[in-house]
């Protein structure tokens, strides 16, 4: 979309850049204002303030935080893996940022709109794993290789129910297209993928507990590969430290971190995109209504990022409630709960959609 | 319920020759155990239905401090001869009734026997006895210190006449 | 617990050794853990303690009597009015002097209060250790509502140097009574908000129940006591069963591990236990001030503690458990030997024990409900 | 420290400005490593909860070393411990601060006599920027101690400071 209207006059190369660009400009201020906000969120539920001294209301705070973390020292353990401690960052962040590119912000912007587009931020967050594993192995630390592997396990375990959701949205709608997806979802609430989509009549009244059930399982699953709680067990503050980032400092952990509030943000997204209807609104658009067209797409991104923020935003409530879980536990729950559930659904569901 | 007298004859009747007998240090009364015999004494304080001593509330280690004192140069004094002691408080949750037990060992030789095998929570105290005042305790599975430094080499603090070392490891240890 | 693949036994493997502490956000201070691991799977844990060991043995040799009251106080620092009652006792029965009537009440309500707030802090980092943070926060805020009525009366917030020898220091303020009973009229829906939160929670109870049982036998035979050792099933209370004070007088009851979620000496079982004892505790004082009468605090205090030779061993239920001073005195003014039982300490010893065969992540959760405090382990 | 420590001979309008916005957003966000002693580290973690709420300032306590600012020595140091605090504080990365907090670690407190195995003086391992007074240091204490640590870091320079 961009890409192509860029590349028309500009050459393919520079568009490209530019393109990738984009994201890193919403990427970022996300990420600096969901830690601010999950710092607030949590004070909050607390009893208390939160931070209120560095600006209003602490709202430089996470600037702040940055901009430290540009001044310090980088250290390197003299028995890491160099090359490869110095890697994992590098890697964790261009899989988060990387699943930007598929993901409509609006129905003007869209990175790449490409016809596997669910398939491809699922594939590209591995690299995810790949980097975390680095981090834990290259640190030479036992906390953080515990905490490696445990990411390793989990992250691989919890993307299967996750793929078979996505199965049985590809049954019902036969494409992989998030903007087709989108676009499918329009006009009203009712056509959300969580309502059971555009299907009509009484397969619409079975679809939709079915539909509810599928949500809740890619929430789930998805809420385990950005490993919060209670699923965070492979950055477990009170059993290893801080996992696989234990060893690391400065700006790398920076990059650490950035990745894991981009990465919160990604698993939203797709979950909106699937579920809730992408960037579509639930009521209507006010520049349809008052005739200025240029207003939709800017409307479009705004229900977007806040339903995006919006599950962002349970996922810290649930952070600061719930208890985590043991490894086995977790892996309990994957294997003996959500993969049966989601492979019953993705039957009934294809059953349906043969009748 | 028993008193101590009670199982002081008790005591008596079946190991004559290693109870050495009561003292009074009131309010409390206490039964001298010989060092060599108190593993089989309180394996049958245990194990004797009527008794059944099941918990071992605390056992000290203590510095007598009952040598003769000699004063050093340099303001410090040193006990040469005396004992060291082991005092054993124990109690039965079932009869619910208390014993003092007491074992002294030379300083220069302090060696006695280990009660690990017959209540398991000794282990600690009897570690920490052998770190403080440096009673040592034979058949005991793991005798070193436990809250002092494992390289500490400057002796028993808890002993009356020891003398603190001017460093460890580089650091200062006075004021 | 996990069984170990019978095709595994038959690789040769290298256990490795991981090292906890003495810095680890969850070992409750100073502890050092080695822990030796199969995997995930706990072979053995090897604890090390003394890293806060602050000499206290040595000091009591040195001071008098009364000097000795505020380092009893830094020995558990969370439960420092309780260390305070055990210490006055056992100086009390050591010389033989009997204590007014309203100082026994100050300290049974002084003592109730600190068993709360010292609960209050097991229960908040029990659930900080299996990961949730804000319980944590809750528990402190209600605590620092007893720590309140704590600096009204003596105007220390943590370590208070108030019960003495022979009674306290001075009197209850004039507004104690009246505040205290505020206090418990908002604490007693706390102890359902904190259930509801944490104690309810399916992940919590999945974490808890049925992890690191302690059986009874081996709790009596390696000296546990306290709510680990009623949560192992035996109604063992030295508030009832070697009274001091004036505890025969209230009616309270002494609860005991039911095995509510899993067996019997769970740590769900310990935890839960802590927080009836919180009930208990809000239902020993509403009678206490109900009762206490006016009358002087001070005048059995020696001008000067200087006992016969002789020696004592005396016991009071600390929040952690069995907390003894054994005391020699040879007549001077200091006393020869004070040796304390603490409860941590003896009750730390059964962690190697509970941890076998547990996963990592257990280890944790064990350490966080047997309830240690590093300064009463080292002294 | 980081980066351009030290690097300039002389001030000038950038550098001061630049200067100013180093140091105020280290002095905004002092993470601290979450570690405990002994009793005064009770009332630092009645300074982190709810009634006190150290997040205002932007601390937060972190797990691991490697990623803090601040660390506070809370309580008693013994022999044994010292060594493992020395440890600690060496994995910090730079720029690093220490607040002593409470008389032990300022020189040994109450066990400053007898104390055969308690050092006298947490400076004695490491360098100190702030100490808390008090037995353990009332919470107001504490954010005192951090005011007066943040007023130090608002002074640092980015210039070489050339004695005459």
């Amino acid at each position: 979309m961009i890409f192509d209207y860029i590349s028309s006059f500009l050459g393919a190369i520079p568009a490209a850049v530019i393109a990738g660009l984009v994201p890193m400009v919403f990427i970022i201020p996300f990420a600096l204002f969901a830690v601010y906000w999950e710092r607030k969120v949590s004070a909050h539920m607390q009893d208390r303030l939160g931070p209120m001294r560095v600006g209003y209301h602490g709202f430089l705070q996470t600037i702040a935080d940055i901009l430290k973390l540009i001044q310090k020292e980088d250290i390197v353990a003299s028995a890491a893996d160099k090359p490869l401690f110095n890697i994992a960052p590098v890697l964790t962040f261009t899989g988060s940022y990387a699943a930007f590119a598929a993901i409509p912000f609006s129905s003007a912007y869209i990175g790449a709109n490409i016809d596997l587009g669910v398939l491809y931020i699922i594939g590209v967050s591995g690299l995810v794993v790949a980097g975390l594993l680095m981090a834990g192995w290259a640190s030479n630390n036992k906390y953080s290789l515990l905490g490696a592997m445990r990411s390793a396990a989990q992250i691989v375990s919890y993307e299967i129910p996750t793929v078979i959701v996505i199965l049985t949205l590809f049954s019902m709608v036969g494409t992989l297209n998030l903007y087709e997806l989108s676009e499918l979802q329009s006009s009203n609430m009712f056509n959300w993928m969580i309502f059971g989509g555009t299907v009509t009549g009484w397969k619409k009244i079975v679809l939709i507990p079915l539909m509810f059930a599928a949500f809740l399982i890619i929430y789930l699953t998805t809420l385990a590969e950005v490993n919060r709680t209670p699923f965070d067990i492979p950055e477990a503050e009170s059993e290893l430290v801080s996992g696989y980032h234990t060893e690391y400092s400065g700006m790398k952990f920076a990059m650490f971190f950035l990745a894991e509030y981009a990465n919160m943000f990604a698993v939203s997204a797709i979950v909106t995109s699937l579920f809730l209807g992408g960037y579509h609104s639930p009521f209507g658009y006010l520049g349809n209504t008052i005739g200025i067209t240029w207003l939709v797409p800017i409307e479009q991104f705004f229900w977007f990022a806040f339903k995006g923020i919006a599950l962002v935003t349970v996922q810290m409530w649930l952070r600061w409630t719930l208890p985590r879980l043991r490894v086995d536990q977790l892996m309990v729950v994957c294997w003996k709960y959500l993969i049966p559930l989601s492979f019953l659904i993705f039957l009934i569901v294809s059953l349906l959609m043969v009748l | 319920m028993k008193t101590t007298e009670e199982i002081f004859e008790v005591l008596k009747n079946r190991y004559s020759e290693d109870i050495i007998g009561i003292t009074n240090m009131p309010p409390e009364k206490i039964i001298d155990v010989k060092p060599d015999a108190i593993f089989k004494v309180s394996a049958f304080l245990i194990n004797d239905p009527d008794l059944d001593f099941d918990n071992l509330m605390i056992l000290s280690g203590l510095d007598d401090a009952n040598g003769t004192k000699t004063n050093q140069p340099d303001g410090s004094f040193e006990f040469v001869g005396g004992t060291l002691s082991v005092v054993y408080h124990i109690e039965s949750t079932k009869h619910r009734h208390k014993l003092v037990l007491r074992v002294s060992v030379p300083k220069e030789n302090p060696v006695t026997e280990s009660v690990v095998k017959v209540w398991a929570c000794a282990d600690w105290h009897e570690r920490e006895a052998y770190d403080m005042v440096g009673v040592i305790f034979n058949n005991h599975p793991n005798l070193i210190r436990i809250l002092m430094p494992y390289d500490w080499d400057a002796g028993y603090p808890l002993r009356k006449d020891y003398k603190n070392p001017e460093f460890y490891q580089g650091m200062k240890v006075p004021y | 617990m996990i069984e170990m693949e019978t095709t595994s036994t038959n690789l040769r493997t290298q256990e490795m050794v991981l090292n906890m502490g003495p810095q680890h956000p969850s070992t409750h201070g100073v502890l050092r853990l080695e822990i030796e691991l199969d995997g995930e799977l706990i072979v053995d844990v090897r604890p090390h303690v003394g890293y806060l060991h602050r000499c206290f043995e040595k000091h009591c040799e040195a001071m008098t009597y009364p000097q000795i009251v505020p380092y009893v106080d830094r020995m558990d620092y969370l439960a420092a009015m309780y260390s305070e009652i055990g210490y006055a006792v056992a100086v009390e029965r050591l010389l033989g002097i009997e204590v007014p009537e309203r100082v026994e009440y100050i300290r049974i309500i002084m003592g109730e209060l600190q068993r709360i707030a010292s609960h209050l802090v097991a229960v908040g980092t029990y659930g900080l250790d299996i990961g949730a943070f804000t319980p944590f926060l809750y528990c402190f805020r209600d605590r620092e509502k007893i720590l309140t009525l704590f600096e009204m009366t003596c105007g220390a917030r943590l370590l208070y140097n108030y019960i003495w020898p022979g009674g306290v220091s001075h009197d209850l303020p004039p507004d104690f009574i009246r505040m205290t009973k505020e206090f418990l009229t908002e604490f007693k829906p706390t102890i359902v908000e904190l259930n509801n939160l944490l104690s309810y929670n399916k992940i919590f109870i999945e974490r808890t129940a049925n992890v690191g049982i302690l059986p009874l036998e081996t709790a009596i035979n390696y000296g546990v006591t306290g709510p680990n050792l009623r949560a192992s099933g035996l109604k063992w209370d030295l508030r009832r069963d070697d009274p001091y004070s004036i505890y025969d007088r209230f009616d309270f009851e002494i609860p005991v591990g039911k095995g509510w979620h899993g067996t019997v000496g769970d740590c769900w079982d310990r935890y839960y236990l802590r927080m009836i004892e919180m009930e208990q505790s809000v239902r020993i004082l509403e009678q206490a001030i109900e009762q206490i009468p006016e009358g002087d605090v001070t005048s059995a205090i020696p001008k000067r503690i200087k006992p016969v030779e002789g020696q004592i061993y005396t016991r009071v239920e600390n929040p952690r458990g069995e907390l003894g001073y054994f005391i020699v005195s040879k007549g001077g003014l200091q006393p020869h030997r004070v040796k304390v039982r603490a409860p941590s300490f003896v009750n730390l010893e059964i962690l190697g024990e509970l941890c076998k065969g547990h996963l990592v992540a257990d280890v944790v959760a064990i350490l966080g409900s047997i309830d240690i405090v590093l300064g009463e382990v080292d002294r | 420290m980081g980066i351009l420590d030290k690097e300039f001979s002389q001030e000038n309008i950038v550098i001061t400005k630049f200067e100013d916005l180093m140091n105020w957003s280290r002095l905004s966000s002092l993470w601290q490593v979450g570690f405990g002693l002994a009793c005064c580290a009770i009332e630092m973690m009645a300074t982190s909860a709810s009634h006190y709420d150290f997040d205002r300032f932007g601390v937060i306590p972190r797990p691991s070393p490697r990623q803090s600012d601040l660390i506070i020595i809370s309580g008693t140091v013994t022999l044994k411990m010292a060594l493992r605090i020395k440890r600690l504080y060496e994995q910090m990365p730079d720029p690093k601060y220490v607040i002593s907090m409470g008389s032990c670690s300022n020189c040994g407190g109450p066990y400053w006599e007898h104390g055969y195995h308690v050092l006298k003086g947490v400076d004695r391992v490491v360098p100190v920027d702030v100490y808390v007074p008090g037995c353990p240091p009332r919470p107001e204490a504490l954010l005192e101690g951090l005011l007066k640590l943040q007023e130090k870091i608002r002074n640092e320079s980015l210039v070489k400071k050339v004695t005459a």
